[in-house]
């Protein structure tokens, strides 16, 4: 069922996508376009695992491991997800910013 | 003890890291008085079942014999298919001090939280009730990466102890969005290192065929995919363990926390990293082509290197306490590196290992971690006492500490005694071991780097401690703002006193070291003479003559 | 054919990648992921990973709506962006080049065979206590990961709620998407119960049965519907109880059984369907934990000096006098 | 060992002159402020049971047994202890002037603050000393050597002062610089002929390095004596010496005689005689060198000395130079030549402990710190200008005193080793000792001259922190202190000589008068012992067990092996 070429195809296209993601975590700014480009990029750890799987000759089942392996990845960066948007609405929460510098003389 | 340990100690490895989880998911569901309790009794438990591994390990037939390891297959599947956890000496050593730094902590942030209630601001030494379920789940994370075989494993428990420190340092929401900010900083780096440590086990899953490392390092050849899989894994967790250039978010992130958690942080998660990094060196290190993995080596130095000399350069230019700390944890993360090179034994040797010499330099390095660990987690509990006691940790604001809080300043500088590698400290036994290393390798160059960092270690912790001297011309001494309970000076103390005492007479832990990661060193011996005919010591010279 | 498809495809799934990292704004970067991740799953499902399609669609779907519905309500315009310098983007394009190039090199190696491993994975399944690969990879063989994935999670959650607090959850229910809820949550449930239970035997299981439950839990909280409150100590336990049961296998297996997690094939199958029905609810209520116990906050902030910031609420100490 | 009757034994003992010193001071550091009863006991005892455990070890090991203790500190690598005839040398000098320094240093500090925190780093710099001096091989050797830099820290810094701090940062980072440069040289040796232990007259295992690899050789014993220079103040390592004069009497007695400076030339004559051996180092080109550096260091020393008109900073530039003797009798390969290096150890280490108690003397009696303010202290302090005399004339050399009796065998052997140019440089110092403490000693004994500083407001005229360059940054200090002193802060916590310079006016009244001595017997009594024993050791050198004997049985057996 495999076509020959797939495999290729999607390990440059993971690397890729990987590169994009990290490359505009790095140079953008905004903490909530920051989060996005993590995601994006753990689509590209993801989608070479999943390629992992589907090597080989056409007529043979998928290798369960590495697909247990991104459902595990996935839940993870869900969780970090959340937690990096609950972050980042603290820090961009008006609210919190008049009590800090209690040290300031 | 041999009878025990094929049978129940094993058995015994998941134990570190499934109680502190349970206790974490307890505790977060208990009143804060009870978390607490429950989390000293916790990693009290722990500690002991710790220290039962470590006797386990000791008590193995070490290196000769090829068992050097304590081994668990969990859910009762043997690698590749299931997980198998490991523990050799670099386990059981690091699984130590976890226990030793986290008890002391927990005892800490028991004894803050006791008085929070009369006093709010003693929460701001560890964060509060949150802190509890968050520590013992870092605990456990930190316990896990040491005792985990496996690939994938060790990038999950990664990720656990990422979302618990991140959370931690959260919880120094003292000034305003700061430690949010700083966390989140932290967070962002962090899983930029996992994911592409993950990449990093992709690849060697896709040639491999497992996730189980020391099989893979049977199944895997040298070639490109080995060593990008190497130069990933090496930038992924350099960045968790804040390695020059990697390293800025440290100097943020660590400060921002409650000063306990800046304990737990700069004492033991980033070793968690290192570990990881070290033991991947160790096992499929010696699979790459010695020119690459000597490469990456040199790299890595280099980059310890500067780590070393920026670190300390901006620690002396720092005006406030946990800053200063956090570089000074910059600065010596470099150290903590430089073992790669060393390792990796002389540039244009023929083969891995030929290098004599890299067992005092693996052996150093652990020892390093040890000093490192007790030193700066009781550095930063003392400056934690003083940034309470004297209403902030400015260097202007600390004189008449030495005179009022003098076990307190005590302890920053035998901390500073250890990690700058004075005698008779561990660290000095580390410093030796490195250099040791380094000569017999003929790798001088990074001699200086060793011997310089010393000494700005030295200024830097100088640079502390004097500033809690009176000041000339004004009052006196100026008292406290505020008198501090003795359980919260004992413990940073008895750290950074246990950092150096340890080094006093650190034989049994060096050939504890010396067998058990041998994995790399096998056949490097305990010799460190290059004339081979090392007279035994005593028999020197004579009268003979 | 196939492979036009897979190249337009593979096209699509870049451009779309670009599109949200570049996009200015926070609500077309978060609709581009959006669609990023549809794609995705679309892609998943084309690598004969229907399991992880699933989850994809679910948790992926979750997480970029939470991600729309935070900017959309962001009180701020899209921060004036400190441009960064050419000097920083000059490295930043390096690195991502050097990193491309390395990668390229190392996935040029990868070997064309599948990896042994899986025959053997298949090979266990009769013992694994269910029929399917994944789920037996998941729950059996690798259940270690799995337990300290829910950690992860919890983990989150207890940081979220720890940063959540002293912020009032403040909710506001609108007529519409109330309506909606009330269509919607019955078909999730319901699918969430059913992806459970197939799992053992077809894929779906605990994850995707849990991220759509936590899509439900979302949903019904932003159209009012207090199914679950993100704070307080009910959506904790519920959060909690999954790990809480897992480890109790783990150490019941370790005392009672043949040792940490090892499932006997006789009672395999009745365990994992028990705990993946727990995990299933404590990730819902993870999931829905984590990402909505601050958007309270962001809606509506609780006065400062709430009981819960006890840090804040003290006094300033250090003001000098 | 060349003596018939050579034995070595394991013993505990070494561990326990180690605990003397040890146990006091971990002791003293957890006591409260006021306990100073038990605080001077233990002071007390620690000191007198050392000094017994010396005297009642003297006679074995003359007679050639030696003790040793050891146990592993690394695979392959052992702490040593032993009790050579060297060894104990050095212990009997340190825990001697430990004594009487610990005496005068309870008198100097009388009602000052942060006693407790003194007097434990002064047992542990005892400690670091006495471990020195018992250290077998190099790595404990190193290991004591660097403890003593960290325990004399707190000490230079005790006052806490500007000054005092910017005097201890300097002093650590020349000493902890020497310590890293002696830390690479013992790491490289080690490395290359494994843990070495000391012997006279030379290792082997050096003599086999060196003559396989010449240049790595020298490297090594030129990283092992510059290290030592540091503590040793070769030129141009001295730079710390002077500085650290801020710190109080008694420290500046123990960085001057007890410990640190005495640490550095007995590792110079270790490595020298012990490790490489006379005739290896000489060959290696190493002695030349050291000797070089050695005599421009006398030279320089005292012509520096010359223009100081602090008294403390004078002493400190006097001992820049002689300690230099020490090093210089090292590099000439002969046995009289080492013998007189050996003796002035002891004999330096008597003389300056003498002038320092004097110095603190006048310091805290008369609250006067500068030569020039010395007038007619002889008509106030009788005793403390003879003794002060005495020591003087000793360092310029003259007869019957100790000092002398070195410079003799340092001339003597000098012309053994067949360098006459050495005489020249021992003439040329015992003049330029002349010029600038025959100054001193006549100002003394001069009649009184009219001190407006003296009577008048002393806090404004007497900048008595200004030890250093004079300049009018230091005097501000020392008039900002004075200042802060008489604004009504009687228990100031800055130093008890800071109070004293401040308060010199009412000294007279509030010290002096109200006893029959002319200064407290705590600080009296230990400057006449010493100054007794200046006379003594040169007047008795022939004695069974004087330094003078020791130092030539331990001389002679360094060349036994060539038939010196």
């Amino acid at each position: 069922m495999t076509v020959s070429g797939l495999p290729e195809l999607m390990t440059v296209l993971a690397c890729a996508v990987l590169v994009i993601g990290l490359s505009a975590h790095l140079l953008v700014a905004d903490l909530f376009r920051r989060i996005i480009s993590l995601n994006v990029a753990s689509g590209g750890v993801m989608m070479l695992l999943l390629v992992l799987a589907v090597r080989g000759p056409g007529d043979q089942d998928p290798d369960p491991v590495p697909q247990a392996l991104v459902l595990t990845g996935i839940v993870i960066m869900a969780a970090v997800t959340g937690l990096a948007l609950a972050l980042a609405r603290r820090v961009e929460d008006p609210a919190d910013e008049d009590d800090r510098d209690e040290e300031t003389p | 003890m041999s009878g025990l340990v094929p049978g129940l100690l094993p058995g015994l490895l998941p134990v570190p890291v499934f109680l502190p989880l349970i206790a974490a998911a307890l505790a977060a569901l208990l009143p804060a008085r009870a978390r607490a309790w429950l989390g000293l009794a916790t990693v009290a438990c722990t500690a002991v079942v710790v220290t039962a591994i470590t006797a386990g390990v000791a008590g193995l037939p070490g290196r000769g014999s090829g068992e050097d390891a304590l081994s668990l297959a969990l859910a009762g599947w043997e690698a590749p298919v299931g997980i198998v956890l490991r523990a050799d000496a670099l386990s059981a050593v690091l699984l130590l001090l976890t226990s030793v730094v986290g008890l002391v902590v927990s005892v800490h942030a028991l004894a803050a939280g006791r008085d929070a209630d009369a006093l709010p601001s003693m929460s701001s030494l560890y964060g509060g009730p949150a802190f509890w379920p968050l520590w013992l789940a870092l605990f456990a994370a930190l316990n896990g990466v040491y005792v985990t075989g496996d690939l994938f494993n060790a990038y999950v428990m990664l990720e656990l102890l990422t979302l618990a420190a991140v959370s931690l340092v959260a919880l120094g929401g003292r000034a305003g969005n700061g430690a949010a900010a700083a966390a989140l900083r932290y967070l962002f780096v962090a899983v930029v290192g996992s994911l592409l440590f993950l990449m990093a086990v992709a690849l060697v899953y896709a040639e491999a065929g497992t996730l189980d490392l020391p099989l893979a390092a049977e199944r895997i050849g040298p070639g490109p995919l080995l060593h990008v899989a190497l130069a990933l894994a090496l930038v992924g967790l350099a960045a968790k363990f804040a390695l020059f250039p990697l390293h800025s978010w440290l100097p943020v992130a660590h400060p921002a926390a409650p000063a306990a958690v800046s304990a737990l942080l700069s004492g033991l998660v980033i070793k968690a990293a290192l570990f990881l990094l070290w033991r991947l060196w160790g096992i499929l290190g010696p699979v790459a082509e010695p020119v690459v993995l000597q490469g990456l080596g040199l790299a890595a130095g280099a980059a310890g290197s500067i780590a070393v000399l920026w670190g300390s350069f901006m620690a002396l230019r720092r005006r406030r306490l946990k800053p200063i700390i956090a570089y000074s944890t910059v600065a010596q993360v470099g150290y903590l590196v430089l073992l790669l090179p060393l390792t990796a034994g002389p540039v244009g040797a023929d083969a891995f290992g030929a290098g004599e010499g890299s067992g005092p330099g693996w052996t150093g390095g652990v020892v390093l971690v040890l000093a490192h660990g007790l030193a700066k987690a009781g550095m930063f509990l003392a400056a934690g006492n003083l940034a309470l006691a004297y209403r902030g940790d400015r260097l202007r604001g600390l004189g008449g500490a030495v005179t009022h809080m003098p076990l307190t300043v005590a302890t920053i500088g035998l901390a500073g005694v250890s990690l700058a590698g004075l005698p008779p400290s561990l660290g000095f036994a580390a410093k030796w071991q490195l250099l040791t290393s380094a000569l017999a390798g003929g790798q001088w160059w990074w001699v200086p780097v060793l011997l310089l960092g010393g000494l700005l270690t030295v200024a830097y912790t100088a640079l502390m401690v004097r500033a809690t001297f009176n000041q000339p011309g004004g009052p006196d001494a100026e008292p406290p703002a505020r008198r501090l309970p003795r359980t919260l000076v004992l413990g940073p103390f008895v750290l950074a006193a246990g950092s150096v005492l340890l080094g006093v007479a650190p034989a049994g832990l060096l050939e504890f070291l010396g067998s058990g990661t041998g994995d790399v060193t096998a056949g490097a011996g305990d010799a460190p003479g290059a004339a081979g005919d090392v007279p035994p010591s005593g028999a020197a010279g004579g009268d003979g003559s | 054919m196939m492979p036009l498809l897979d190249l337009i495809l593979a096209g699509t799934v870049l451009v779309t990648a670009v599109l949200a990292v570049l996009a200015p704004r926070r609500d077309a970067a978060a609709s581009a992921f959006l669609i990023f991740g549809v794609l995705l799953a679309l892609l998943w499902a084309r690598l004969e990973a229907p399991d992880i399609a699933l989850a994809e669609a679910a948790l992926g779907g979750g997480v970029a709506g939470a991600l729309l519905v935070d900017a959309l309500h962001s009180r701020r315009p899209p921060q004036p962006q400190a441009a960064s310098s050419w000097a920083a983007r000059i490295t930043g394009a390096a690195a991502g080049a050097a990193l491309l190039a390395a990668l390229l090199i190392g996935v040029r190696a990868v070997p064309q065979a599948r990896a042994p491993l899986a025959e053997e994975a298949y090979a266990r399944i009769p013992v694994s206590g269910v029929e399917h690969p994944v789920t037996a990879v998941l729950l059996n063989y690798r259940s270690y990961d799995t337990l300290l994935e829910i950690a992860v999670l919890a983990v989150a959650a207890l940081g979220a709620a720890a940063l959540a607090q002293g912020h009032r959850p403040v909710v506001r229910s609108r007529p519409a998407v109330r309506g909606l809820a009330l269509v919607l949550l019955p078909v999730l449930l319901l699918l969430a119960a059913w992806l459970l239970v197939a799992g053992t035997s077809q894929p779906g299981g605990a994850f995707q049965a849990g991220a759509l439950l936590g899509a439900a839990l979302v949903i019904a909280h932003l159209a009012g519907i207090g199914l679950a409150r993100p704070q307080g100590l009910a959506g904790l336990a519920w959060t909690l109880a999954g790990l809480l049961s897992f480890l109790a296998l783990a150490a019941g297996t370790a005392v009672f059984g043949a040792g940490w997690l090892v499932l006997d094939p006789a009672w395999a199958p009745g365990a994992i369907l028990a705990i993946e029905a727990i995990l299933a609810v404590s990730i819902g209520a993870g999931l829905a934990l984590i990402f909505l116990s601050n958007s309270a906050s962001l809606q509506q902030n609780g006065p400062a000096g709430e009981p819960g910031r006890a840090a804040e609420a003290e006094p300033p100490a250090g003001a000098p006098s | 060992m060349t003596g018939t009757g050579s034995s070595v034994e394991y013993s505990v003992i070494p561990y326990v002159m180690l605990l003397t010193s040890l146990l006091p001071g971990l002791l003293i550091f957890t006591l409260r402020e006021e306990q100073h009863r038990l605080r001077i006991g233990l002071n007390l005892a620690g000191a007198l049971a050392k000094i017994v455990l010396v005297v009642l070890l003297i006679p074995p090991v003359v007679a050639g047994s030696t003790l040793r203790a050891s146990f592993s500190w690394a695979p392959g690598l052992d702490i040593v202890f032993t009790t050579d005839p060297f060894s104990l040398f050095f212990v009997a000098l340190s825990s001697g002037l430990w004594l009487l320094t610990t005496i005068y240093a309870i008198g100097y500090l009388e009602d000052s603050p942060n006693r407790s925190r003194f007097f434990g780093f002064f047992s542990l710099c005892v400690t670091a000393t006495v471990g020195i001096a018992l250290a077998g091989n190099l790595l404990t050797f190193l290991i004591f050597y660097e403890l003593l830099t960290l325990a004399t820290y707190p000490l230079v810094a005790h006052r806490g002062t500007t000054k005092a701090l910017r005097g201890a940062r300097t002093y650590l980072a020349y000493t902890l610089s020497g310590g890293v440069i002696l830390l690479l040289g013992v790491v490289w040796l080690t490395l290359l002929v494994g843990p070495v232990e000391f012997t006279a007259g030379g290792v082997d295992a050096v003599a086999e390095l060196a003559a396989e690899r010449p240049g790595t050789a020298t490297a090594i014993g030129a990283l092992l004596l510059a290290g030592m220079g540091v503590k040793a103040a070769l030129f141009p390592l001295h730079g710390w010496l002077p500085i650290a004069m801020v710190a109080p009497a008694p420290v500046s007695a123990l960085l001057h005689a007890v410990a640190v400076v005495k640490a550095g030339a007995f590792g110079i004559v270790r490595v020298v005689h012990d490790t490489y051996g006379p005739e290896l180092s000489a060959s290696l080109g190493l002695l030349p060198a050291l000797a070089g550096v050695a005599g421009f260091t006398i030279v320089y020393g005292s012509v520096r000395a010359l223009t100081q008109d602090d008294l403390k900073k004078r002493l400190a530039f006097s001992t820049v130079s002689q300690l230099s003797y020490v090093a210089l009798g090292a590099a000439l390969v002969a046995p009289m030549a080492t013998t007189g290096a050996l003796v002035h150890i002891v004999h330096q280490g008597i003389m300056k402990i003498t002038l320092f108690f004097c110095a603190g003397l006048f310091a805290e009696v008369l609250g006067r710190h500068r030569i020039s303010e010395l007038d007619g202290a002889a008509r106030r302090m009788p005793l403390t200008a003879l003794v002060f005399t005495i020591a003087a004339l000793g360092m310029i050399g003259l007869p019957p005193t100790a000092g002398f009796l070195s410079k003799w065998a340092l001339g003597a052997g000098a012309l053994d080793a067949g360098q006459p140019w050495v005489l020249g440089v021992l003439l040329m110092s015992t003049a330029l000792n002349a010029a600038y403490f025959l100054p001193v000693i006549y100002r003394i004994w001069l009649p009184e001259r009219d001190h407006a500083g003296d009577t008048g407001d002393a806090a404004a005229d007497d900048p008595g922190e200004a030890i250093g360059d004079g300049g009018a940054g230091a005097t501000a200090d020392g008039a900002e202190e004075a200042t802060g002193h008489t604004a009504g802060a009687p228990d100031a916590g800055t130093s008890a000589e800071g109070s004293a310079a401040a308060g010199a006016p009412a000294a007279p009244h509030g010290r002096t008068p109200a006893r029959r001595l002319e200064a407290p017997a705590a600080l009296l009594l230990p400057a006449l012992v010493t100054g007794a024993l200046v006379l003594l050791l040169g007047i008795a050198a022939g004695w069974d067990y004087s330094p003078w004997t020791l130092a030539r049985m331990i001389a002679e057996t360094g060349y036994g092996g060539e038939g010196g």
